[in-house]
């Protein structure tokens, strides 16, 4: 193990403290940048698996899936912002509905 | 030898230049001035990183893409310090004067 | 090892079909239902053409691309993937017959639910036919961004706040099964399922990838407690595609966690089974009451997807014993009624909704006069969400049943029995309304006669689902995905 | 290796990590969302620096164009607009969205139980993660194997375009579908930026020739050295928004039918070209291999145009309305 350990904790941390926002707040744009965190953790954790060997270069098979995976995040972000945003042209709240604060 | 420590004093003063930029964006009293030390500073700071770098390049295509690199960031950090500073005015926020 | 798929590659077109179909759906929006139903015939045609060859030929492989795993991602299509596809085929043909009525032509909701709905049906064919866990987790999502979308087709702000949770919660499961997909790959090297099952062991990676994919899936399989999204996005959603979610979305997600459990993670403990088993009984519990407290049609229906989906569960703990096979074909069998069942009551709730306005129960008395059929509809399909005899539901509560005694776990049978009354109070809370006197004469609108005669299909298909139980058996034995035990062993 | 520069790099990397999560915590934590967005912007730089030192420059390329560029521009724009429609419900005396207020009210048991969760949860990871055998190969020397025959030289774009097309395929589809999902939602707001100022536009004028030009050698680089359709599609995406953002945004009234074929042209060129190789007798997306790298430049070129115009398409947030500017 080298200093690839470092990325991997930084990772596992980031997945950890994104799901810690995805639950703690209301705004749904933090919820949406909280999945967004989540995944970046993901996505380092499996870069730092990919080069676990040193000297020996990386692994080019999780670059290639971590590359579809940054296309599927930003496609699910576009989607939930487009909702955000309608959510709010409806109810005034870019929030959901029993997580408003009274 | 020679390139190495013309390299090495080079990115040091590009460094000061970044400090110093960084330090004005906290320190400055508004929004017009720190614009100033930001993209000023930073303009200058990454000229002499940039032709650090360049005094180690191993072809002229790599001096080349360095320059451009400098020149498109200057082009951008410009435009941008522009676009700050309109819209700061528009939203009616006065220059700082003593 | 199966068979390199020869002849006619149908488990192409299966997947291609929609997609191609989603592709111009999109392209000429003005003819977007036309294009609709010439890629269902076709898909139709594709998942047939593979059953076929599945029984003719055994279980079949795809090498896309001609690499083969590890290094390329395969198909496979055996008994378990087929009779998926299968439900999946039958409920979306019907649905999409339904849907024609359902919206209006070249209307802006029309435009909007054609291309999603076959970028759904795509997602589900290459989910039950993938052989390679990280491009499950690609169909996972592309199967929850359209049923999403499709949520908010209605556009009201109950449906867009319904898909909006629907999302979070679905992203979030998506999210827990990718770290499982990446710790797999980084204890194995490898992401093929078939591969991976004979390397996974006994190790804290294995079993921390193991914990993260089930509860990932079991959050998108809407496993109590983590239901609470399912109820508002499947009632606000416009009717088909309330049936689409309620009767083939989520079971595909619980497909996934089948298919894991049976031949990737490492030899299930009994812990797990069995507190899999415990939320499924409370699901079933907590999903009845809810229904019978609901004042809305549709939300009464949709918390009844709460309380089938706990059935489904309780197949875990009785399939750590020798009755494994059993238990497993009663959950399939169970997966296949309660998808036609649950259609026709969705395809029902949706037509008396359109003829009389509402969907309030309490207001709903003597409603019958407009859209008779859908009462009866209604009505029969309840045979089968009961598990009354002689319907698909009682088949499949009865190899449970089996399951549960030959396990020697006959607990297990209590919440099958219960869940059942419970069901039959929440269905005749509805079907006594029929019988009511009638009420105020309400405006009422007719409803198109097809969109009736689905729902009716529907709901005979599910009681005749009873009668096939054979052959749904004998389907699901190909290649053997549930281990050495036949048909003839459960009835 | 000497002991200095191992020490000075897990120095980097040490630091490096700590900013990430620094930062992360900051893009989470901050009580103003548009310094939310920044300190996301910078997130995603920070990643992107991760993965070049994670020997991975065609991840830190997409990271960079997709994750910190194109999100970061989605976000802000997304703010923008929930911002402007705050104000408007202000003035009519409904009710404000403080979006200051961070946290749900949670109980203070309940924050206390999310913690311990959390805890729990990254002792869990963190123990999986050290428990991985140190030195599994993966898949690379397969890759390294089989690259001859791949049409490509390099090895992430022969994964990406060739080993695991059909997943490439599919995530296209993702996209693609993503697309049809945010336009089923809503039109397209009348327009991004009032008045875009001279300077604005003759920046965008200089600018726009170079990004194209950028993109087109990321695509064609794809094939022997870190670069390939996403990342030039994100670029390409990048000179379209900056057209979008300089005003000069009328579409010709009339059909939207162009637009469509163009969003559709990447996936449909990759369908057809499966197609006819099952027409060839050969199994789907099977590329023979002298004909493999023209292939996967056919199918990069159309993928690397229907990237950029999707992209740009989801940052205009709906679908543009007939005859209105675009």
């Amino acid at each position: 193990m080298t200093a690839t350990m470092a990325y991997a904790t930084a990772g596992i941390g980031l997945f950890v403290l994104g799901l810690y926002a995805l639950s703690a707040y209301t705004h749904l744009l933090r919820k949406v940048i909280a999945l967004n965190i989540m995944a970046s953790g993901i996505f380092l954790v499996f870069g730092a698996i990919a080069h676990r060997a040193p000297g020996q270069g990386a692994d080019p098979v999780p670059h290639a899936l971590v590359i579809t995976g940054v296309v599927v995040a930003v496609s699910a972000t576009a989607l939930a912002l487009a909702l955000m945003l309608r959510i709010q042209a409806e109810t005034g709240q870019p929030r959901l509905p029993d997580e408003t604060s009274d | 030898m020679v390139s190495q420590a013309v390299t090495i004093v080079l990115l040091l003063a590009g460094a000061g230049f970044f400090l110093a930029g960084t330090l004005g964006l906290l320190r400055f009293p508004d929004v017009y001035t720190r614009l100033h030390s930001l993209t000023k500073a930073d303009n200058v700071g990454l000229g002499l990183m940039a032709a650090g770098l360049a005094v180690q390049a191993e072809s002229w295509a790599a001096i080349g893409k360095i320059a451009l690199i400098w020149l498109l960031v200057l082009l951008a950090s410009a435009t941008g310090a522009h676009l700050v500073a309109r819209s700061a005015l528009r939203k009616g926020i006065k220059p700082w004067t003593l | 090892m199966e068979t390199i798929a020869s002849g006619q590659p149908w488990i192409i077109w299966a997947v291609f079909s929609p997609l191609v179909g989603a592709i111009f759906a999109f392209l000429l929006p003005r003819h977007a239902s036309l294009v609709g139903c010439l890629a269902a015939l076709a898909t139709s045609g594709a998942i047939l053409g593979l059953v076929r060859q599945v029984v003719e030929f055994g279980p079949q492989r795809y090498l896309l691309g001609g690499w083969g795993a590890p290094l390329g991602v395969d198909l496979q299509a055996d008994g378990l993937s087929v009779v998926m596809l299968l439900t999946a085929g039958v409920v979306g043909a019907g649905v999409t017959v339904y849907a024609t009525g359902y919206f209006q032509r070249s209307s802006q909701a029309a435009r909007a639910f054609w291309p999603l709905w076959l970028w759904l049906w795509t997602a589900m064919n290459a989910l039950f036919l993938s052989a390679d866990i990280f491009n499950l987790y690609v169909t996972l999502e592309l199967l929850s961004l359209s049923a999403v979308a499709l949520v908010a087709v209605s556009g009201n702000a109950d449906a867009l706040t319904g898909a909006m949770r629907y999302l979070l919660v679905s992203l979030l499961g998506s999210l827990s099964y990718l770290f499982g997909v990446v710790l797999f790959y980084g204890a194995h090297g490898t992401l093929d399922i078939a591969l991976l099952g004979d390397l996974t062991g006994p190790s804290p990676a294995d079993w921390v990838a193991t914990g993260l994919m089930i509860t990932g899936l079991a959050i998108k399989s809407a496993l109590f407690p983590l239901h609470f999204w399912l109820p508002p996005a499947h009632a606000a959603a416009p009717a088909p595609v309330s049936a689409l979610l309620s009767a083939l979305v989520v079971k595909a997600s619980f497909y996934l966690l089948l298919r894991l459990w049976l031949d990737v993670f490492p030899v299930s403990t009994p812990v797990a089974g069995q507190l899999l088993g415990v939320l499924g009984a409370a699901a079933i519990v907590w999903g009845s009451l809810k229904a019978l407290r609901q004042k809305r049609l549709k939300l009464l229906v949709a918390y009844s997807t709460v309380a089938q989906l706990g059935y489904l569960f309780l197949a875990f703990p009785l399939a750590s014993t020798l009755a494994a096979a059993t238990a497993w074909s009663g959950s399939v069998m169970f997966i296949v009624s309660h998808a036609l069942a649950k259609t026709a009551m969705f395809l029902a709730a949706g037509n008396i909704l359109r003829s009389v306005g509402h969907d309030r129960i309490a207001e709903l008395g003597g409603a019958q006069r407009s859209a008779t059929l859908s009462w009866i509809a209604f009505a029969i399909a309840g045979i089968s969400i009961m598990g009354l005899p002689p319907s698909g539901g009682f088949t499949a509560k009865w190899v449970m049943l089996q399951a549960a005694f030959a396990s020697g776990q006959w607990w297990w049978s209590m919440p099958i029995i219960g869940g059942g009354l419970l069901a039959a109070a929440y269905v005749f809370r509805i079907v006594a309304l029929a019988f009511a006197p009638i009420g105020a004469p309400g405006t009422s609108k007719s409803v198109p006669k097809r969109m009736e005669l689905a729902a009716l299909g529907f709901a005979v298909a599910a009681v005749m689902a009873g009668f096939a139980t054979l052959q749904i058996l004998s389907l699901l034995d190909s290649g053997a995905p549930f281990g050495q035990i036949g048909a003839e062993a459960v009835l | 290796m000497d002991v200095m520069s191992l020490a000075a790099n897990w120095t980097f990397d040490g630091l490096l990590a700590l900013a990430l999560l620094w930062v992360g915590w900051r893009v989470l934590a901050s009580t103003n969302l548009f310094k939310g967005i920044v300190f996301f912007i910078a997130f995603g730089l920070l990643v992107a620096l991760s993965w070049v030192r994670l020997e991975a420059p065609d991840v830190a390329l997409a990271e960079a164009a997709i994750g910190a560029g194109l999100t970061g521009a989605l976000l802000l724009a997304a703010l923008s607009r929930l911002r402007r429609r705050q104000d408007s419900a202000q003035a009519s005396d409904q009710p404000l969205d403080a979006e200051t207020s961070r946290t749900a009210r949670l109980s203070l048991g309940t924050q206390a139980l999310l913690i311990v969760f959390s805890a729990v949860l990254f002792v869990c990871l963190g123990t999986a993660f050290l428990s991985l055998p140190p030195l599994t190969p993966g898949l690379g020397p397969q890759v390294a194997e089989q690259l001859s025959a791949s049409g490509v030289t390099n090895p992430v774009t022969a994964v990406l375009l060739n080993f695991r097309a059909y997943d490439t395929l599919l995530e296209m589809g993702v996209l693609f579908l993503a697309l049809v999902a945010v336009w089923s939602l809503s039109p397209a707001p009348a327009q991004l930026v009032t008045a875009p100022g001279s300077i604005l536009i003759s920046f965008v004028r200089v600018l726009v020739p170079i990004v194209v030009l950028a993109a087109t050698y990321l695509l064609w680089i794809g094939a022997y050295a870190p670069g390939g359709a996403f990342q030039a599609g994100a670029v390409l995406a990048a000179a379209v928004v900056l057209i979008l953002l300089a005003g000069e945004n009328t579409m010709p009234a009339g059909s939207t039918w162009p637009l469509r074929a163009t969003l559709s042209l990447g996936l449909g060129v990759f369908v057809a070209v499966g197609m006819s190789l099952m027409g060839m007798g050969r199994s789907f997306l099977d590329f023979p291999t002298d004909q493999a790298g023209n292939l996967i430049l056919l199918i990069e070129v159309a993928a690397t145009v229907s990237i950029g115009v999707t992209l740009a398409a989801l940052f205009l947030g709906g679908q543009p309305q007939r005859g209105s500017p675009k």
